[in-house]
């Protein structure tokens, strides 16, 4: 049997042909993600050329960058929070989405990260979660467990990791949720609730990196490896609660964190020009 | 006298650590001025890779290899034998693993010997190795440094552990080597 | 809905530079300010709050002067015209979003009201320390920037109209070089109709003439020199591509040198190329002075008084005034020194920064004096009088 | 029976869709691709039930799992 | 216990530039090095993760530049040598802590491993962009820094001990300007033992010789060129003010002219005034040159190359290196214009920026010839070779 | 009856005399919580040269700043718990301090804020939170409630304001609380409980601002009158569970967010340490 | 009797002290320190119990209470 | 003609607001050139306060008031005067608040005003409006401007509702001072 080759179908629809294949690592949770957006955006019939993919530095911002069709604002590292607010406050009718990874989101840009929160600038986050720096070649993040080695944690970490889903909670966003790249189904939900709410969407997603994570901090550089390992770690939030912090050192927690509604940064922008214009 | 020495192909194929035995092996144990340098990868990994070398009696200023300069090329892929042949300065070296190359350029004034070191290394139990039957080789057939020079730079600079295979994967492509050169 | 005119309304005014500056920038059609608050600027942000969203503009003070960089870059690439505004401190904050800019080549408008310094200074005086910030501030280099400086209310209000324009014409960030005396000092401002205004506003131009299969965000790498560049917004359909990396014509990241030298020269020639259309500067006696005083800012101000003055006692002194900081204007300082045998640069810092720049430009052909000043205080008339004398008096003894 | 193309341009041989194929459809292969990787190979197709779990988990968009019908088109 | 020679044992390695670099920080007692990761840098830090902890000292990954910058500061405060290293893109993010630390005179070590730019550029590449930045990043002016840059890992190895003691003896931050070939270059290194290492080593002075409620933290203000400047930590009783804000001798803020202007003399004065004791530079060929290059860092490597080709060929052209890069050395650059007819400053950027220096410098003196490239690749001796012939031979017809 | 002038006893312990009066305006909380803070020094009987008083750019931080007889590190506006952070590391004999105010902190400062809690750095912060940026003039702070009109938000405030001890509890510190400057007796407690604890202890305190916050947001420019609203629209965190974010808007709750023992950053490094050197 | 000192060189005439003072111990005054704020007065020492209050509140250390035996002293 | 001013005192008195109504007066109704400045307090609230204005025909370069040029004084607090009172010019204006100010140096090559600003301020039952009252004394004292563009100022330049307060101060003021120089 031959097989033939046939270039997927939601490649051909939305993204840049000639920057495939993308740059990911063999068995990169981020490639995985994209597809599962690229469906949400295909089901929800979004219009690419209204839907602004904005990214920082690193691996999972590097990846959907000059890929999308449409257009693709590539800030500096830690920033497109930032950058984001300001596409979005200036013309509230694109859908803004956000790739960003857990060194750019939580580390250089955690400032950023829980303004934009607090805020609830209505745009999509999805946090590339790989618990390590994958594109600088695999040095600690504030998201490692404790006693991981890393390049810059040659003993092991010694650094409580942030729960950046509760993070975002406590900070003000109004949907927080975090899932592995192998839920795709979760996954999918949850983009589509974002993509539609009218509220800032964290969606973190434990994204396996065989290169780095794997390699340095679980010995484990084998993708298929790496998946049985995060499905075996992955615990449920309710689950969670009912466990010590011992217990879920290396556990991946899934689930969501805050559904809330509540009026957004443009709701009350609209509100304010109003009343400036009244006074 | 400078030489200059390009090792290319792909990520993963352990051509960093080629370069660095072989440099580390000029100035450690063979008296030589060398410098090592290497690419990057921004591309996936497992993309391109390429380590240089130069090696020298003299202090080394220009630490790249040029352009119509380069005396040693060791390619372990098509992609990169393409890319760097015409950097080989006239009369140069190419060593290539026509078990990863198929095509070979004719007509370059250069000289080439193919060295099946991906499946000498195999034979050897670890397809990893096969770096170190480039090395071996390289060694055998430029004279640009002492094998017995080499051979401490492996023992001293591979992982603990591995030392004897590196060792017999040096030993495997010097053999190679000779016979090839015997041949011809 | 309400228009600039309804705003920016004709007639003369009473108002600080910093009120001034607003003023301008909405009547520029600035519709986004991001702002981190800071002395001795904070009054441009609070005329923004109150001007802005009677236009349905955004005045947004962000998290710190990082995030008011990005947020003011991101509404550019959304198609707005924007500004962020801040004082030395700030920008030794927001670098790596202005860096950026000029590599995305982003028509950004930048205030630094500077103050005295380095580090926290005194926040609330004066000081004339961050010429060479505005432009050497970002890592890099492979670059030029943009930089004018007015000298008091009312140039402050025509210039920010030019900093917008200007940075519209070159897609290049626009550094509005003003000082906390000219921040903080009333005077009159006159604002002409709106219409009038308008007239001379450049917009950018969003269709860039092509079909969206075919537009490259960076279609115009081998003109360098090209200005009026076409900008899409992110939403108009082009698929921009904007990135921190360098970048080949389509904005897609490259390593190579080719696509790094034609990025390179891009960003430095679409200045460079255009620098006489571009540098703007006033001058006063020079026609027979064999010494000139260079200024800019509020020194320029002391320095013009101090000529007057030194003319009526007799003295050949000339007067220059930089509006245009960056591009340095090489050729008309070389010309300056050709003519004159001594160029006293009046600045408020000590370690000399504008005078470097024209003791390089002037080749040797004069001698270059720094009149300094550390900040705090302005130079008075007296005192820049004082320094020229002195220093005519040490040289003839000499 | 459905079909299944493996895109080898974008194929990055990290046996993800060999490991998640509940009916052991797929298995690895020492070939090597043009980018130096080892490329899956379809080798029992008649056990596919066309679940699009291969294409589903694909980081690198290399799997297209067509149905019977569309694939007879 | 381990000591430092438990660490940095003497003998001959094959290492990159950044692990010299690192090894002789720890040599030179650096027992706290800040640093956020970023290529090509990263290497640094991570040799530091691993030595640093074995005696007690901490490495630590902060969570961006800033937070390193100021990091590395509080622990220079509280008694420790520090350090923090990073690129450029890192450089444009820490410009205030930097800042803050040239105002209270804070020895840090700040190493910048350039590689190409603006912006996030190449990450892996090379460029030498930052010059202008290491000196004129931070706001405000009224200062000087020291900056110094090696050419090989030797060199790095012992410059960055230097660094230490320069930082030391002038309480002034240096910066230490490597560049991502020098960074990433494996090539020999021999470490001596570690005592005649120890031998070579200033350390700062923690006890000001006067009690307590006699000190007074910027005592030294109305001496404006001293050295070796008493500096107690935090925790020794002597009731340290350190601050943003300007400062009166006691570091207690104040905004009077005379303290603005003493403290901007001080931190002027204590690099100007000693820079001849200051500066370093190697020279070769210089005897009989009618022309000269002049370069620094990997540029200088092509350079040198260039310049043994040309003589080879018979051209009266002479080698000149910058070790020291900031305070710019204007006396040695405007005797080398006065000797020769023609400078070419081989850089790589492509704005031009040592060259700027050299220009302004050499006053006319000589002819200053920019020969830049972008970045990505270092220039090749053939480059440096080309562009003089055939700037010669256009000369020569011109 | 002649009223005799008398230096308070702990200004001639504990300041610098030639540096009093401080330079707070009228009625300004931070000065009554300095007074709290050498309170507890002195009760403590901590030696004031083995104290580092640490602070960022505010009215909070400028006041104690130079005013301290120990060691007063100012850093530049946001950075004082990055530069608290290599103080401590350096020298974990100290006892270190920060003042700080709520833009200081929490606005420019947010990701410093962040990491230091997650680091669970041992130093003891009393975030000042007047709601408003103080020194600057009356702009709105990430604590501003929202609809409140300050200098850059003349039509009221339109982002919700952060919950800083409850982000400090999300990020990992082991200790937070809140009071108002009306409550002596908590934030003593609490100063103790943080300078003697092994962790990083979160001390927010609503200090009332008459010259701005009063000024601008509350039209209420007397500080007796600031006072009485203060301590009327003060609300303990258990009632404050039972209220409506409608019902809490403008309200101050006051209350022990998190109180846990874990290891500290320093005690990490010893380990750390440790580990290395038989590596 | 307790003993009131009020440091005019400190006191910023806010008033707390006189609205905190739970015996109405103080009040106000129109004049001016030398700095320019209004003085707190002593007005009623009689009724004070040196609860310490007036100088807890104080944000300016310009308020010292002495207890009688103190004072005394 | 150049007329340099300065109001100086503590923060609070309205000493900027003087100032501008001073200033805008002079550009918007009296047609001529004027300029002001002002001290911004990093002391505490309620600490020392200053403003400065220049009045002008021509074109106003250097806008601050330079030591020994400035024509007019006006201090509302003792230690104000002391520090400023070395920078008027021989013979030059002083206009202050013996209320506020007890002891005026004497030897002083000045002419001296006293006006009791805040107690006619404190009869029109605001001592908020002592600084309008000083503007009414200072424009007739000097008259550096015409009363009526100062009026004018005020009307359009203070808070709506205190307009007449503000101008029965003005008023007061320049009633006071009309007394003061008719007694002279
Ligand atoms: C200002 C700045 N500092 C540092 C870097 C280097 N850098 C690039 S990506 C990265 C971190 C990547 O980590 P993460 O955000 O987790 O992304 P990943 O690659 O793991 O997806 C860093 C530190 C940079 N580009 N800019
Ligand atoms: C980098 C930088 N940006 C801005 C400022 C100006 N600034 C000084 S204090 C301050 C905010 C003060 O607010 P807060 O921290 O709440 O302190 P408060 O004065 O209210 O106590 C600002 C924005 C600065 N000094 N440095
Ligand atoms: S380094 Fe890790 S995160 Fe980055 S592309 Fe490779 S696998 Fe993915
Ligand atoms: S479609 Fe399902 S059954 Fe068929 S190969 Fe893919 S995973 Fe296996
Ligand atoms: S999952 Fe995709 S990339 Fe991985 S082996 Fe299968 S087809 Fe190739
Ligand atoms: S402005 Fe507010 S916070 Fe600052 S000193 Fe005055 S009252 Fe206190
Ligand atoms: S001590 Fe108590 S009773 Fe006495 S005056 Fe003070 S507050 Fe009043
Ligand atoms: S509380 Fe203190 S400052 Fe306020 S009035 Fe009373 S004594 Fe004066
Ligand atoms: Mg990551
Ligand atoms: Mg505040």
């Amino acid at each position: 049997m031959v097989t033939e080759t046939k270039i997927h179908p939601l490649v051909e629809e939305y993204f840049r042909i000639d920057r495939m294949p993308h740059l990911a690592c063999p068995g990169c949770g981020i490639g995985m993600v994209m597809k599962y957006t690229l469906m949400a955006i295909d089901e929800l019939g979004i219009d690419p050329q209204k839907f602004t993919w904005v990214t920082g530095v690193g691996c999972s911002s590097r990846l959907p960058y000059a890929v999308w069709k449409g257009d693709c604002i590539d800030a500096t590292h830690g920033r497109p929070l930032a950058m984001a607010t300001g596409i979005k406050l200036a013309r509230p009718e694109l859908t803004v989405m956000v790739y960003t990874g857990d060194g750019d989101c939580l580390s250089i840009g955690g400032n950023h990260f829980i303004h934009a929160c607090r805020r609830n600038v209505p745009i999509t986050v999805v946090m590339f979660n790989n618990q390590i720096y994958g594109m600088t070649g695999g040095q600690v993040a504030p998201t490692t467990p404790l006693g991981y080695q890393t390049q810059t944690s040659p003993y092991g970490n010694i650094e409580e990791p942030f729960d950046g889903a509760k993070l975002a909670a406590a900070a003000g966003a109004s949907y927080a949720c975090r899932w592995t790249a192998f839920q795709p189904k979760r996954i999918a939900t949850s983009l589509k609730k974002g993509l539609t709410s009218n509220g800032f969407s964290y969606i973190e997603v434990f994204s396996p990196c065989p290169t780095q994570f794997g390699r340095y901090a679980l010995k484990l550089g084998d993708p298929v490896k790496l998946a049985m390992w995060t499905q075996q770690n992955t615990v449920d939030l309710k689950k969670a609660e009912t466990m010590t912090s011992e217990e879920l050192r290396s556990k991946i927690i899934v689930g969501e964190y805050i559904d809330v509604e509540k009026p957004s940064l443009v709701d009350r922008y609209a509100e304010l020009f109003e009343k400036a214009k009244r006074s | 006298m400078r030489k200059e020495i390009r090792l290319a192909g792909f990520g993963g194929q352990g051509l960093i650590l080629a370069g660095t035995i072989l440099a580390r092996a000029a100035v450690l144990y063979a008296g030589k001025e060398a410098v090592q340098r290497q690419s990057y990868g921004t591309e996936a990994r497992g993309g391109a890779s390429r380590s240089e070398v130069i090696i020298s009696d003299e202090t080394i200023d220009y630490p790249e290899v040029i352009s119509g300069r380069n005396d040693i090329l060791l390619a372990m892929g098509g992609a990169a034998l393409t890319r760097y042949l015409k950097d080989v300065k006239p009369g140069g070296i190419v060593i290539y693993d026509p078990g990863l190359i198929l095509d070979v350029p004719k007509d370059v004034n250069a000289t080439f010997y193919p060295i099946r070191a991906a499946s000498i290394a195999e034979g050897l139990g670890r397809r990893i190795v096969a770096n170190m039957v480039m090395v071996g080789a390289l060694t055998e057939l430029t004279g640009v440094l002492p094998l017995d020079a080499v051979k401490k730079s492996v023992e001293t600079g591979v992982k603990a552990g591995t030392e004897e295979l590196n060792l017999k994967a040096i030993d495997a492509g010097a053999a190679e080597a000779k016979k090839l050169v015997e041949k011809a | 809905m309400m228009t600039a005119a309804d705003v920016v309304k004709e007639g003369v005014y009473f108002v600080e530079g910093d009120e001034a500056c607003a003023i301008g920038a909405i009547a520029a059609g600035c519709r986004f300010c991001s702002y981190y608050p800071i002395t001795p600027v904070s009054e441009i942000a609070e005329a923004m709050a109150i001007m802005l969203p009677k236009l349905d503009g955004v005045a947004i003070q962000m998290e710190d002067e990082i995030g008011s960089m990005h947020a003011a870059n991101g509404a550019i690439v959304a198609g707005l015209k924007a500004m962020t505004c801040t004082s030395g401190p700030g920008c030794s904050v927001h670098m790596d979003g202005y860096g950026w800019a000029i590599k995305n080549e982003i028509p950004v408008v930048i205030i630094d009201v500077q103050r005295a310094g380095p580090s926290n200074g005194v926040a609330t005086l004066v000081g004339q320390g961050d010429f060479y910030q505005a432009r050497y501030g970002p890592h890099g280099g492979n670059s030029e920037i943009i930089a004018i400086a007015p000298w008091n209310g009312q140039e402050t209000f025509e210039l920010i109209i030019e900093a917008f324009n200007l940075a519209q014409i070159y897609r290049c960030p626009v550094m509005f070089m003003m000082d906390e005396v000219i921040g903080h000092t009333r005077e009159k401002l006159v604002v002409p109709p709106m219409k009038e205004i308008e007239a001379g506003l450049v917009d950018r131009i969003r269709d860039p003439g092509v079909p969206p299969e075919e537009y490259k965000s960076f279609g115009h790498l081998d003109t360098p020199e090209a200005i009026s560049v076409p900008f899409p917004a992110a939403g108009d359909g082009y698929g921009l591509c904007l990135s921190p990396y360098t970048h080949n014509e389509m904005g897609y990241p490259s390593t190579t040198l080719k696509d790094q030298d034609r990025m390179a020269r891009r960003l430095i020639q679409k200045v460079r190329a255009n620098r006489d259309k571009l540098v703007k500067f006033e001058s006063a006696f020079l026609d027979d002075a064999t010494s000139v005083v260079v200024s800019y800012g509020c020194s320029a101000r002391s320095s013009l008084t101090a000529v007057k003055n030194l003319r009526a006692d007799g003295m050949k002194i000339g007067f220059f005034r930089l509006i245009t900081l960056w591009p340095f204007m090489d050729k008309q300082i070389y010309e300056l020194a050709e003519q004159a045998d001594i160029i006293y640069v009046v600045e408020n810092n000590l370690d000399g920064q504008l005078s470097r720049e024209v003791q390089r430009a002037s080749s040797g052909k004069a001698e270059v004096i720094h009149i300094g000043k550390a900040g705090v205080e302005m130079h008075t008339p007296y005192e820049v009088m004082d320094a020229i004398k002195q220093h005519l008096s040490g040289s003839s003894k000499g | 029976m459905a079909k299944i193309y493996i895109n080898e341009d974008y194929c990055k041989g990290c046996n993800l869709c060999i490991h998640f194929c509940p009916k052991n459809v797929l298995e690895p292969s020492t070939r090597l691709s043009k980018r130096g990787f080892p490329m899956p190979v379809v080798a029992h197709i008649e056990n596919c039930n066309a679940c699009g779990v291969c294409e589903l988990f694909c980081p690198d968009f290399a799997i297209v799992v067509e149905k019977e019908e569309a694939a007879k088109k």
